[in-house]
């Protein structure tokens, strides 16, 4: 029946089913990256990657990149709602400009990120000395890393957004309002849960970029070192067998939580 | 009553309102009638408050309210595709008007327990609303503008998303929903149709300005203008001058023929445009009637539409008439047989040019 | 007038108002950044930034970015068309699946997606083995970079590029079919011009992304030093003084490219 | 001549054929009329050869189709959007048929000017496409589909996207076009008053099956179900039973009337549906006429429908006319009112149960 089904579908569609075939060398390549490692890691190399498993230092640094992007999300999300409501629903002149001011952190090069933070954030940069007076401290903190992280992933949640409120026919609040509700309670009552999965979404994304991140961290905090720092220390120093084990926990927690979370979300 | 006191606007350079005054009474169901595009959702929208005219004001029973918020003018609303909150059930969505107001659980209950009764909608109020048929949909939308007793109901094409079968049913419904509830509607619509059957009055929109302000019988039968006669299809209009007045008739000279009309206020040598719709002439083989007014001539064209057609006849004039299939066979009219047209001197619409 | 539309504007929408200054606290974070370093280095330090952009080093490696980038986005051009093309036009059993694999290279943690193509394609990897035979080796070559900036920025020209083509509504290929035209003749004359500007900024924002990779590619390849390496090599051994210049140089260098491919695709 | 036999097929569990057989003349008109929904487009789409089939045959002129890919069937296609294609000008839309076949540039040119001077576009040559109005879009796009000379001419809802004054000139437009280009159209829509005008023969789909086929008389006048009568509205549907059987009429016992009508190939005591159009009702004051059937009753509901109501009348059955707006008024009818319906023998219309 299937084989039937494919069958008839080459005949019809010769150029889709080459097309297929082309495009499968993307999908094996991925395939091939990924599986190859889980399984040097996980079949081969069961009782070394265990062993990593269990090393504290590896523990806290998973968890340290973990907490510090949700913090980051946090904030994007924060202050990321509010400005994304408004560039959904309003035109204005600069609105192009905002547009496009969003999205800088998406191409600038990732180290150039982390020279540009730190020379504002470090302990005498212009920014940064005035946060050490509150006691707030960027260079080689945990502020860092999150202020890094916040950087390169807050646009995943804002474009997510704009996205989501823009999704939403605004004559669904202009009904809410003319039903007697302040824009407040439109927004909250109508906008908000309309716009969630995107939200929601958006928020996932965030998290999984902050994660990822490591150009920008490594250059305003070396220390504390989050999950792929200590990937390349390890592998600077131990080379693949030493760092190779990390990768894999880092990639299985994280997709873990990544459908963990999506599933949750879908649920609703 | 609404007052709309020469109202201008202007949306994204495409619909626009241009010195726009009209007034409604109170209880009365005024349709707004235009084509596509002629700024009727945005005098909707105005009158609502979702936009501040740029000059002029809404007076709302001796309140002017242009600047108001839209939530504190107490209006219904219904959009064309009624926007029901997709996250709330049916109850919620009707009871929502009440619950921003604080109303109580117990005075929303009753309140849209009225509602859901006096439209039939009680097996609706627990569904969820994404499940609904468009005639439900538009019921409950109303229910739910109804709900907090607003002042004024505005109607944007609500008919427009629906089949022609539910559309008969539930256009008796508004009516008596209207009846029932004592609220002042405005409806917008493109539908001639729509407009003849719903209105007590007719405002008609064109390109941001209202053309004419009338009863159906004043927009349909006898428009002020030769614009207003071509969008309504008054398909006969001539030119001529009056020729003779008598008590009880006037006879205007169209070049070819004389037509008898009714006398009004006109006077002999005044340049009149006579109008009358195709459904009024009655088209026999040759045998005169009785009516005042009848014309002999050739068929010059048939032009099917359905179950009627329109049968033009030069008589010197073009008539043009509506006919049945079955007359059409009846009288065996084919282009060129000769036939008579024959109408009533009072279905005849003079205007002065 | 302006100050009025303004005054007018908060009036109205208080809410909007009040939203609209939270969200600019995004973008002056983001200002500050950028203008922070561009201030530090073209006007305070001008002298320094233009020996740097004289460096031979520093241009080479510039340039190594930008044609490295240039060659990935090739390749995902060239098989992301056809997968693109599938995937917005066919629906079958697995595409689900297809399109999370495609997402992948997304939410992997770049040094993690390092080490995982380095363990594929070095020299004793189980592909590296093979293409050394070859002739081409990734570890520490310009191919390792091609590959891990492949990796990584694919996904955004592929997903333009479903993203394009779903835009264009089938009916056309249809109508050209019944004019007399084959599969092949309307993809080519219908579909994929239709898709254009789709595919042109896919592959820039692809480019873009390319440029901007350095936990993938330090990994695979440290040698040849591409930009991001290099910066982080100066800061690690000159301070913020050595990398900086080279930051605000890529940068620039990025934003004008970027912007000129802009252009030339929307005059088009 | 298109032959469809037996065709099955199913799109994404929305759509579905089932079982449908039809055969369509060469150079006729074939009207495909159904509901929104019961799978009228994807007929076309199945033998234009977009989709292949389930189960069935298409044959065309004798050559089995049903595996063919569409650019090797030399059929013509209009979606309902018309899709022209928006980077090419209209010259180039229109040769672009005569371009992958391969013509020559000045064949190309010599059978566009053709087209184009037949559809009256010439001034639309060198415009961009994005620029037209929807008729002008048409007129283009029925060029295109024209100029490779297909077999056959497929046409998906062609006037649904135009305004009513647009439709009206191009309905006249595209029948003329049928005869100069000797091309079979099948045509596909949901509007009975535009079947009923294009129409040489219609067949009627509902829900994926083809229920009837017939000129628009056959359809129209003489549905033969109950189900396809209510579909084209005829509002009168009566139940009886032969009572009587003369030489030139019969005699039906509704229970509470007797109807007189055509005799046909009635046997006394058979049930049968007696149908009635309300157009062939002619209401009076209450004087009998010379038709064979006129009931007396009394009027219980007039429905406006715009220039002409549906007045019910109930005379032991209920009878449903059409009546315009003035002889509403002329007549006075009111609810409440005595009337007659008076109705010839021969526009009763009987079918057995």
């Amino acid at each position: 029946m299937n084989a039937d089904y494919v069958k008839h579908a080459v005949r019809r569609n010769p150029l889709s089913s080459l097309f297929f075939l082309i495009g499968m060398t993307i999908i094996l390549f991925v395939i091939a990256v990924l599986f190859n490692m889980l399984v040097r890691q996980l079949v081969i190399n069961t009782d070394g990657f265990l062993a990593i498993a269990r090393d504290s230092a590896v523990v806290r640094s998973i968890w340290l990149t973990l907490y510090t992007s949700f913090l980051a999300t946090v904030i994007a999300v924060i202050l990321g709602i509010p400005l994304a409501y408004v560039m959904a629903r309003h035109s204005f002149p600069g609105k192009d400009v905002l547009s496009a001011i969003i999205d800088i952190p998406v191409i600038i090069p990732h180290t150039v990120a982390g020279i540009a933070l730190f020379s504002l954030l470090m302990r005498r940069g212009a920014v940064g000395s005035f946060f050490e007076q509150l006691g707030i401290v960027f260079q080689d903190s945990m502020w860092g890393i999150v202020a890094a992280m916040f950087f390169v992933s807050y646009p995943f949640f804002v474009n997510a957004a704009i996205e989501g409120f823009s999704s939403v026919d605004p004559n669904y609040e202009r009904v809410a309002r003319t039903l007697g509700a302040n824009q407040w309670r439109a927004f909250r009552n109508i906008a908000l849960p309309l716009a969630r999965p995107h939200l929601l979404s958006g928020a996932i994304m965030a998290w999984a970029r902050g994660v990822s991140e490591f150009g920008a961290v490594v250059i305003i905090a070396y220390y504390p070192m989050i999950a792929s720092t200590l990937i390349l220390y390890r592998f600077n120093t131990g080379g693949l067998g030493q760092s190779q084990p990390i990768a894999v926990l880092l990639i299985l927690i994280c997709f873990v939580t990544f459908l963990a979370m999506r599933m949750a979300t879908r649920r609703r | 009553m609404i007052s709309i006191e020469r109202v201008s606007h202007d949306w994204g350079g495409i619909f626009s309102l241009k010195d726009v005054s009209l007034s409604v009474k109170d209880g009365e169901y005024f349709v707004i009638l235009g084509p596509t595009g002629s700024g009727k959702t945005l005098l909707l929208e105005v009158i609502a408050g979702i936009y501040h005219p740029r000059e002029g004001r809404i007076v709302l029973q001796g309140e002017d309210v242009t600047q108001l918020a839209p939530e504190r003018r107490n209006i219904g609303f219904l959009y064309q595709d009624y926007n029901l909150f997709p996250h709330y059930d049916v109850m919620k969505n009707i009871s929502y008007g009440l619950a921003v107001r604080g109303v109580g659980k117990e005075g929303r209950l009753e309140r849209s327990r009225e509602l859901v009764a006096s439209l039939s909608i009680g097996h609706l109020v627990s569904r969820d609303v994404t499940t609904l048929s468009g005639g439900e949909q538009q019921k409950v939308a109303l229910a739910r503008a109804l709900a907090p007793r607003p002042r004024i109901l505005l109607l944007d094409e609500p008919f427009s998303a629906l089949d022609e079968n539910t559309k008969a049913a539930l256009v008796r419904e508004m009516k008596e929903v209207h009846r029932r509830e004592r609220v002042t509607v405005v409806h917008v619509t493109h539908s001639q149709e729509e407009a003849m059957v719903m209105a007590d009055r007719i405002g008609v929109m064109m390109d941001g300005r209202i053309v004419q302000v009338g009863t159906p019988e004043e927009i349909f039968y006898r428009p002020q203008s030769t614009e207003l006669a071509s969008f309504v299809k008054i398909e006969n209009v001539w030119s001529g001058v009056v020729a003779r007045l008598e008590e009880d008739a006037a006879t205007v000279d169209l070049g070819a023929v004389m037509l008898h009309v009714p006398p009004d206020t006109l006077a002999v040598g005044e340049t009149v445009r006579v109008m009358l719709r195709p459904e009024d002439v009655v088209v026999g083989s040759s045998s005169p009637g009785s009516a005042r007014n009848t014309l002999f001539g050739v068929v010059t064209d048939i032009e099917p539409r359905g179950f009627y057609s329109l049968v033009r006849i030069d008589c010197g004039v073009l008539v043009t008439a509506t006919v049945t299939k079955r007359s059409l066979e009846l009288l065996s009219l084919t282009v060129g047989a000769s036939a008579s047209a024959i109408f009533k001197m009072t279905a005849l619409h003079v205007i002065r040019q």
